[in-house]
């Protein structure tokens, strides 16, 4: 329970502060003076001292959606095993059932950013839908290889199965994981897929959804997608780099802090890594998105057949 | 055992039935309808003078009375009856054919021998004197009913139905001494109500379209 | 005793009719010896129920499983025929389309058909049998050409000539019966045509004459049936005849052809012992199914497109005759039944639906169930009766005959898809458009009629709604005797 | 026989079902004494339908969970030699359960939804529904051919009519003319197949036809067909054409009937014969019925994600969500031809689980659709939104019904939907490499169509209840009656609960798998845990994720509250600047359409026309149709056309000609015989 809880809370503390450490890289990379590490908490601090401003006609639905989205987060926080694999919760939904959560968000946020009724928000929900819908086949895809390598789709215990084998490298992963990184990139509204920092109405997706949130609800929302990402980030490493999180038996309190030390590890150098990336690459038209979507499909698919032809 | 005597009787019932095949050829070449009931008219004679042959050689008596239905019916009632509707319905020629005459004959002479081909196993196991002629009474039928295939007038179609009648009915005698009595009398009970049906109908076609040809009885159809 | 009751009734009733017939209650002096001759078919039903099948006259007549319910079949479908031709026939004196003294004529003539198809399916002589058939289609003749116009005429001419032809046929095949029955009979009078007799014997019939007797039996007696390709005269008979002639025409007169068929069919099995003529049967039935499947497809006309249905029920019919054995004589013999109930229903509701709209063109007869609901639903169900739809009798059988043809001769079962499906829709699409959709605006092909009295639906629709009541019945519940009589027959069959 | 003797030792589930049937049909023909009264017939006869509909899913239920032997019961009607028979086993018993609890929400809302003065008079519309249900019923108790086929074409027969229930519009007449065209044809091939399946001799029992074993090719021909007959009422790709017109062509709650419950009658006559009549499988049928399965789900998917007409896109989605079924069957095929029956029976619960579910959400929506119809009179889903305002019960009922059919836990669809793909994770286990191969792929298409899925309806939800309304009309909707309400409320808890407590319905899925394979998967488990295989592969508890999610949303509340302040004010929305929209500058079903067009571009036929710039009053149109059923049905009708154009000659008209045919064929016999 302890360590269930633990681990949320971590999960909450540090979400933010992941945003902000691949802004900061970006910010490098890009050689311009890089915002404080803390920005993103002061924002969310802001946002949570203004006054909302409700669109008049806005349903219950619309008010809901905030809290169902950080809620969902905080809920996958918890199924996806970031410094231990014995979670009471992890049990409650696999990671199909895991992309199930995450849909659920999406669709929320999609009939939410639709409720009031502007040009833009429903354009916006119908690109994230759009998406969503090719994103989520090619993650399945990864998890494939994953379950053809554990015989699991429970995380803690493709952790375990990991984490106990011998290191290898298998061919099929670096497939599925260079899928991985493509489907984080498309669901997280990175580049080049979305563009988080950007207000131009006809490129954006997730802004457009927002567009019409204020004050707490904005706040909640923007807390809830750096969740999101760096859920995404734990299930990569769940799934690629599983060293150093502590498993069944083997998670006294000195594992444990030898664990989060390993996710931080982790957490800065894939932050700078996605922010090499989203430098390195530029914003797609919205119609090559299914293109990309495609190829990280493939990826995943190829990484399949070569696991069944190997007969690893 | 009426062999030894029967010898001419055979010999002369056959030259009467192949004289019926050839009125049935001549019926098929002939246009003029007079010509066809006049035609008629003689093949029932000769139907008549082969049946009593054949009573008078097996001493069938009923079969005389069928002989006289016969020259009542074929030679009398039915010739006078459609001369009497052609010359009312003026309707005594007939020159337009289906199919021209040469070729007519052609596929009439193949009938012959499909027909004679057909029958010849079975007259074989026949008791009777006349057996060799079912095979013509076969080709009298096929034949009958290639003229009423190729005929266009309403009236030599008739005479053809009747002439395949004539042919049934010396099937009947020449393979069977003829058929039982009533049977007899139905069949010819039913030709009589049937000419005369065909009479009223003569009449009511006339009226209906002031001729008997058969193009305009064509309207019912698909398409 | 009973069988001279069946046979005479009709007959006496013919000549009065020929005598009284232009008098005011002549429809209802048909409806009392209809009735009359279902009686006494009844009486004889009775009797063979509880005595077994039994010989009369000589032998010349006898009753067995296989023509007791078509006698009954016939004198109840006559019946019922002559309650409905009673309202249809006053109304089209009423139009003008027929004077008193065709009635007359249509009334004898009526019960003469009558007579002569009771005598078809009573009698044990196969010359007789032929005598019969020649009358029967000569008393239709003139019913058919009751009208007089063009094409009633030109349609009489046809079923005449064609039918004509093909009874000449089948006397043909009779003496070829007759040539072979001497063999082993003997030259003693009658008997050497008893079909008891001859079905005693028929093992040791001459089976090369007994081959080619049957083939002028089957175009004989099949051109009356309707089989195609000898098929031509009836959908013009049917299309131009008065709607009750139609009715007993399809009703009756094909399965009485039929019967015909299938009486020389048991003796020529015997002798020649091949399933040669098993195979005839079947492919006519086929060739039937399909013709009249696509034929359908095409109509315009309402009661032509019924004369194609029997047809492709014919060929059913004859098809399942052809597989033989248990099940399928006995589909055979329940689909005869249905059949002549459904179909006769549908040319009631079909007659009144023309009758009432003027035309028999299918595009001008529109939304029934608005305008008159008891013509449209009977019209309705009766087709969907007749496309075998349950709990309907026809399903029944054909469900019987389905499920043995593919175990059989599973060849059969793509062409029966084929023939069915079309069938079905070329039916169904029609009768839909007639039935429902806005009544149609009267087009000035039938406003001359709207003003002029039409048959008052409901009456006039009781003998349908009876009909397909008492086919719904046999597609749930089939009488014990009846069921009996049929395996029985399909014992005797084969 | 054995069943006379039982008929009153065991059987009185059975007769007691059987009397409930009766009762429906009983209740269609007094409807018929005053059938021109409206609240005689849908105040009085609809309400008693629902609760004889209850009582049909209790004795269901029972002979579920109570698993004793199958109650056998003959009915001396029918044919002399085969009487009707009827048998109750789990199989039947599942459907029955399906069939009732639908039923009982659909008819409740049926008594308060039908008016007067739509098309057929509401006594002889409710003679049709009766008979429709109690045929379902029947279908599912049947056991011998000829009950089956009569209750089958009573089904197809009384849904006809209520199709064409408006029938002077001439597009029900020809949308009702091909459905029962379809359901004709299929049940013919239904026919062949038990004429295949039988041993002969009036044995058309389905006991006899257990008994009889067959040749692997006459097996498979007899499944073949049986696919056919049963696709062609499922409306599987390429049978699928009559139903995107039937469906919509109906009034809602007869759509929902024949999306919810008649589709689900092919199902079982799939299951019947795969699993019980036959006693062999062969993994290429499991192939084919999974290709099958595939196909018609993506197509589904995709159709519904262009269609604009919002009954016609439920319909769409009908043939997706029956893919899927198909697609657990197949699966379910595969396993057992491998001779895996656990594995067998995770994908056969996953099928039969989602025919419940899909059975509880399409009828929610249609039903709901048939709201948005009476209350704004529009289909087209261009003309609506916003309606969440103006009806909010509908609104939050059909949310609802739309999140479990887009499969988001913790509602019902995700759970059947889960365990397809965690059956499909076990397809490696095989023995032919390239279905392990293939069958990846297929787990792919089934995560696209599932996403798809959720795109739909957050464009079917969106376009429909949330925004503004595109028309001024549509400001004074009305909501549901309470009648409507109730139906609707009853199915959407039935979402919920299936969803939150999936082992209640996986108990009695495991009863039939338990009678068809002989294996259950293993769900017993007090939190409400299902682990199918083994807990350490895959665990999933709705209850408590549902428990989690409110458990941490409240949290967050109140800490937001606390922490934060509840401070708020009313304003107009953003306009980006641009002071002039319209509600019309919405996103329209068209728009949502456009992504999927671009991506599926070959699978459609399209024509759009587009305005041009200097239009004053500019309208953009875009008609979509499937290429498929062109291509499939367009040569057969124009074959058969041509074909009846030709044989006319047959009829020529000419007297020599008829004489010539009969002579020829005298000849041709002549020779014959010669």
């Amino acid at each position: 329970m302890v360590r269930q809880f633990g681990e949320v809370l971590l999960a909450i503390a540090l979400a933010p502060l992941f945003v902000g450490w691949i802004a900061q890289c970006r910010a490098w990379l890009q050689s311009r003076t890089a915002p404080p590490l803390t920005q993103p908490y002061r924002m969310l601090r802001k946002l949570f001292h203004k006054e909302v401003a409700l669109a008049a006609d806005a349903t219950r639905l619309f008010r809901i959606t905030p809290y169902v989205l950080f809620g969902s987060m905080v809920l996958a926080a918890a199924i996806i095993p970031s410094i231990a694999t014995d979670l009471p919760f992890a049990r409650v939904a696999d990671a199909i059932a895991l992309i199930g959560i995450f849909a659920t968000a999406r669709v929320f946020q999609s009939l939410a950013a639709m409720d009031i009724g502007t040009a833009f928000g429903s354009m916006g929900a119908r690109r994230e839908m759009m998406v969503g819908f090719l994103a989520e086949p090619a993650l399945l895809m990864v998890l494939f290889n994953a379950f053809l390598l554990s015989g699991s789709t429970a995380l803690p215990s493709l952790v375990e199965a990991y984490s106990s084998g011998p290191l290898s490298i298998n061919p099929s992963l670096t497939f599925a994981g260079i899928a991985f990184v493509m489907v984080l990139l498309a669901e997280n509204a990175r580049i080049p897929i979305d563009n988080p920092s950007t207000h131009l109405e006809l490129t954006m997706i997730h802004e457009a959804m927002v567009l019409e949130y204020s004050a707490r609800h904005l706040a909640l929302i923007e807390w809830a997608s750096s969740l999101k990402l760096f859920n995404y980030a734990c299930i990569g490493f769940a799934l690629f780099l599983p060293w150093g999180i502590a498993t069944h038996g083997a998670d006294g309190g000195w594992a444990l802090l030898l664990a989060a030390a390993a996710l931080v590890a982790k957490l800065i150098v894939s932050g700078a890594a996605l922010a090499l990336i989203e430098s390195l690459s530029a914003k797609l038209r919205i119609f090559r998105a299914p293109e990309f979507l495609a190829i990280a499909f493939l990826l995943a698919v190829l990484g399949l057949l070569v696991h069944l032809l190997l007969g690893s | 055992m009426m062999m030894h005597q029967s010898h001419w009787i055979v010999e002369l019932l056959n030259l009467l039935a192949s004289i019926l095949l050839l009125i049935s050829f001549a019926m098929l070449s002939r246009r003029r309808t007079q010509r066809l009931i006049t035609l008629y008219a003689w093949q029932g004679l000769v139907l008549f003078a082969s049946t009593c042959l054949v009573a008078y050689s097996s001493g069938q008596k009923e079969l005389y009375y069928s002989a006289a239905l016969t020259l009542l019916l074929k030679v009398i009632v039915l010739p006078w009856v459609l001369y009497r509707l052609i010359r009312d319905l003026g309707a005594q020629w007939d020159n337009e054919l289906l199919v021209n005459i040469p070729t007519t004959m052609l596929v009439g002479l193949a009938l012959v021998i499909f027909a004679f081909g057909l029958a010849q196993p079975i007259s074989m196991m026949a008791n009777t004197i006349t057996r060799n002629t079912l095979g013509i009474a076969l080709a009298v039928i096929l034949l009958s009913f290639l003229m009423m295939i190729t005929r266009r007038k309403a009236v030599t179609q008739v005479i053809g139905f009747l002439a395949m009648e004539n042919g049934l009915f010396f099937a009947a005698t020449s393979a069977t001494y003829g058929m039982p009595m009533v049977i007899e009398l139905g069949i010819a009970l039913d030709l009589l109500v049937a000419v005369f049906i065909l009479g009223i109908f003569f009449f009511q076609i006339r009226e209906q379209f002031d001729s008997l040809d058969l193009h305009h009885l064509e309207s019912l159809k698909e398409d | 005793m009973e069988i001279f009751l069946v046979l005479s009734i009709p007959l006496a009733g013919a000549l009065l009719l020929a005598f009284f017939g232009a008098r005011r209650f002549v429809a209802q002096l048909n409806i009392c010896v209809s009735f009359a001759t279902l009686v006494a078919a009844a009486w004889l039903v009775v009797r063979v129920a509880h005595h077994g099948p039994f010989l009369a006259g000589h032998e010349q007549f006898f009753v067995d499983s296989f023509n007791v319910f078509l006698v009954a079949l016939t004198a109840f479908v006559g019946f019922t025929t002559a309650i409905f031709s009673r309202s249809y026939m006053h109304v089209e004196q009423l139009h003008g389309r027929v004077g008193p003294r065709r009635m007359r004529l249509y009334h004898s003539m009526y019960q003469l058909f009558m007579a002569a198809m009771l005598l078809a399916l009573l009698t044990n002589n196969m010359g007789l049998l032929w005598v019969a058939m020649e009358a029967a289609t000569l008393s239709t003749v003139l019913l058919v050409s009751l009208y007089r116009t063009r094409a009633s005429l030109e349609a009489a001419w046809k079923y005449f000539i064609l039918c004509g032809v093909g009874i000449a046929q089948a006397l043909f095949g009779t003496i070829l019966l007759y040539f072979a029955a001497e063999q082993t009979l003997g030259h003693e009078g009658m008997s050497a045509l008893l079909w008891t007799h001859l079905n005693a014997v028929k093992s040791q019939l001459e089976p090369r004459v007994m081959g080619l007797a049957f083939v002028f039996f089957l175009v004989g007696y099949g051109t009356k049936a309707g089989l195609a390709p000898l098929h031509n005269w009836l959908p013009d008979a049917h299309g131009e005849s008065p709607s009750p002639v139609s009715a007993v025409l399809s009703g009756l007169l094909l399965n009485v052809g039929l019967y015909a068929v299938i009486r020389c069919k048991v003796l020529v099995v015997g002798s020649i012992g091949s399933s040669l003529p098993s195979h005839m049967l079947m492919g006519f039935g086929m060739f039937s199914i399909l013709l009249a499947a696509f034929f359908l497809w095409r109509q315009r006309d309402i009661k032509r497109l019924f004369a194609y249905s029997s047809i492709e029920h014919m060929g059913l019919i004859a098809f399942a005759f052809g597989i033989g054995g248990p099940i399928a004589n006995f589909a055979a013999m329940l689909h005869m039944v249905v059949h002549s109930l459904t179909k006769s229903s549908i040319f009631f509701s079909a007659g009144c639906a023309s009758q009432n709209a003027g035309t028999q063109q299918m595009e001008e007869i529109r939304g029934l169930a608005d305008t008159s609901p008891a013509l449209g639903w009977s019209l309705m169900l009766g087709s969907l009766a007749i496309l075998g739809m349950p709990p309907f009798g026809v399903f029944t059988s054909e469900f019987l005959m389905i499920t043995t043809a593919i175990r059989l001769h599973p060849w059969t079962a793509p062409l029966l898809l084929v023939g069915l499906g079309v069938a079905f829709a070329a039916i169904f699409s029609r009768v839909q458009s007639m039935v429902f959709g806005e009544s149609a605006a009267p087009s000035p092909s039938n406003d001359d009629v709207s003003h002029k009295p039409v048959a008052a639906a409901t009456p006039a629709m009781i003998p349908a709604f009876l009909h397909l009541a008492m086919v719904v019945m046999l597609g749930l519940y089939i009488p014990p005797v009846l069921a009996e009589w049929f395996r029985a027959a399909a014992r005797l069959i084969g | 026989m054995l069943a006379h003797g039982t008929l009153l030792l065991q059987a009185h589930d059975l007769s007691w079902t059987l009397m409930l049937v009766l009762a429906w049909m009983f209740l269609g023909v007094i409807g018929l004494l005053r059938p021109h009264s409206l609240r005689f017939v849908a105040r009085g006869l609809f309400p008693a339908g629902a609760v004889i509909a209850l009582g049909v899913a209790i004795l269901g239920g029972v002979a579920l969970l109570s698993g004793h032997a199958p109650q056998t019961m003959v009915l001396p009607l029918g044919l002399p030699n085969l009487p009707f028979h009827f048998r109750l086993d789990a199989l039947s018993g599942f459907f029955l359960l399906l069939i009732g609890v639908s039923g009982a929400g659909i008819s409740t809302f049926a008594a308060g939804y039908f008016r007067s003065g739509e098309g057929t008079a509401p006594g002889l519309l409710g003679l049709h529904y009766h008979v429709f249900l109690a045929g379902m019923a029947l279908v599912v108790l049947a056991d011998d051919a000829y009950c089956f086929m009569v209750a089958w074409e009573l089904m197809a027969l009384s849904s006809y009519f209520l199709v064409v229930s408006q029938h002077h519009r001439s597009e029900i007449r020809q949308a009702g003319f091909l459905y029962l065209l379809m359901a004709h044809l299929g049940a013919m091939c239904l026919l062949f197949s038990f004429g295949i399946l039988q041993p002969g001799n009036w044995q058309l029992t389905f006991d006899a036809m257990r008994a009889t074993p067959h040749t692997p090719f006459w097996a498979t021909i007899a499944f073949l067909l049986a696919l056919l007959g049963f696709g062609a009422k499922a409306g599987l790709v390429p049978l699928h054409i009559w139903l995107p017109e039937a469906h919509p062509a109906a009034p809602s709650p007869v759509s929902a009937m024949m999306s919810g419950l008649m589709l689900k009658t092919a199902v079982y006559g799939m299951l019947r014969v795969t699993f019980d009549l036959l006693h062999v499988q062969f993994w290429q049928w499991g192939l084919l019925v999974l290709v099958l399965g595939l196909l018609s789900a993506l197509f589904g998917a995709i159709f519904a994600s262009v269609k604009t007409d919002m009954k016609r896109l439920l319909a769409y989605s009908s043939i997706e969500n029956i893919g899927l079924i198909f697609t657990g069957i197949g699966l379910a095929i595969l396993f057992e031809a491998a001779h895996l029956p656990l594995f067998a029976a995770l994908a056969l619960s996953a099928a039969l689980l989602h025919a419940l579910n899909h059975s509880l959400f399409k009828s929610l929506l249609f039903l709901a659709t048939g709201n948005v119809l009476h209350a704004t009179k529009r289909r087209s889903l261009g003309a609506l939104g916003g309606l969440a305002r103006t009806m909010p019960w509908v609104a939050a009922l059909a949310l609802v019904g739309t999140l479990a059919i887009a499969g988001l836990p913790p509602l019902n669809g995700f759970v059947s939907e889960w365990l397809l793909l965690q059956s499909f994770l076990f397809t490696p286990q095989l023995s032919q490499p390239f279905i392990n191969m293939l069958v990846p792929l297929g787990a792919a298409v089934l995560a696209l169509t599932v996403a798809l899925a959720a795109y739909v309806m957050v464009k079917f939800y969106g376009v429909i209840f949330l925004g503004q309304p595109r028309e001024p009309a549509l400001a004074d909707a009305h909501d549901a009656n309470w009648l409507e309400r109730l139906g609707l409320a009853w199915l959407a808890l039935g979402c919920i609960l299936i969803g939150v407590l999936p082992q209640i319905a996986l108990r009695a899925a495991a009863a039939v798998t338990g009678q068809l394979l002989g294996s259950t998967i293993s769900f017993a488990s007090p939190w409400g845990w299902i682990a199918p295989i083994a807990p350490k592969q895959a665990s999933y508890s709705g209850l408590l994720l549902l428990a989690g999610t409110i458990c941490v949303i409240g949290l967050t509340y109140i800490l937001v509250r606390v922490l934060a302040h509840g401070r708020m004010r009313r304003t107009v929305p953003w306009d980006c600047g641009y002071p002039w929209q319209t509600s019309r500058m919405q996103d329209t079903a068209e728009g949502f359409g456009h992504p999927i067009r671009h991506i599926f571009r070959p699978v459609f036929d399209m024509e759009r026309e587009l305005p041009s710039p200097a239009d004053k009053a500019p309208r953009y149109r875009i008609h979509v149709e499937d290429r498929l059923a062109r291509i499939v049905y367009q040569p057969v009708t124009r074959a058969v056309q041509r074909v009846s154009d030709a044989i006319g000659v047959v009829q020529s008209g000419r007297l020599a000609i008829y004489l010539l045919f009969s002579f020829l064929t005298l000849l041709g016999l002549l020779a014959a015989v010669l």
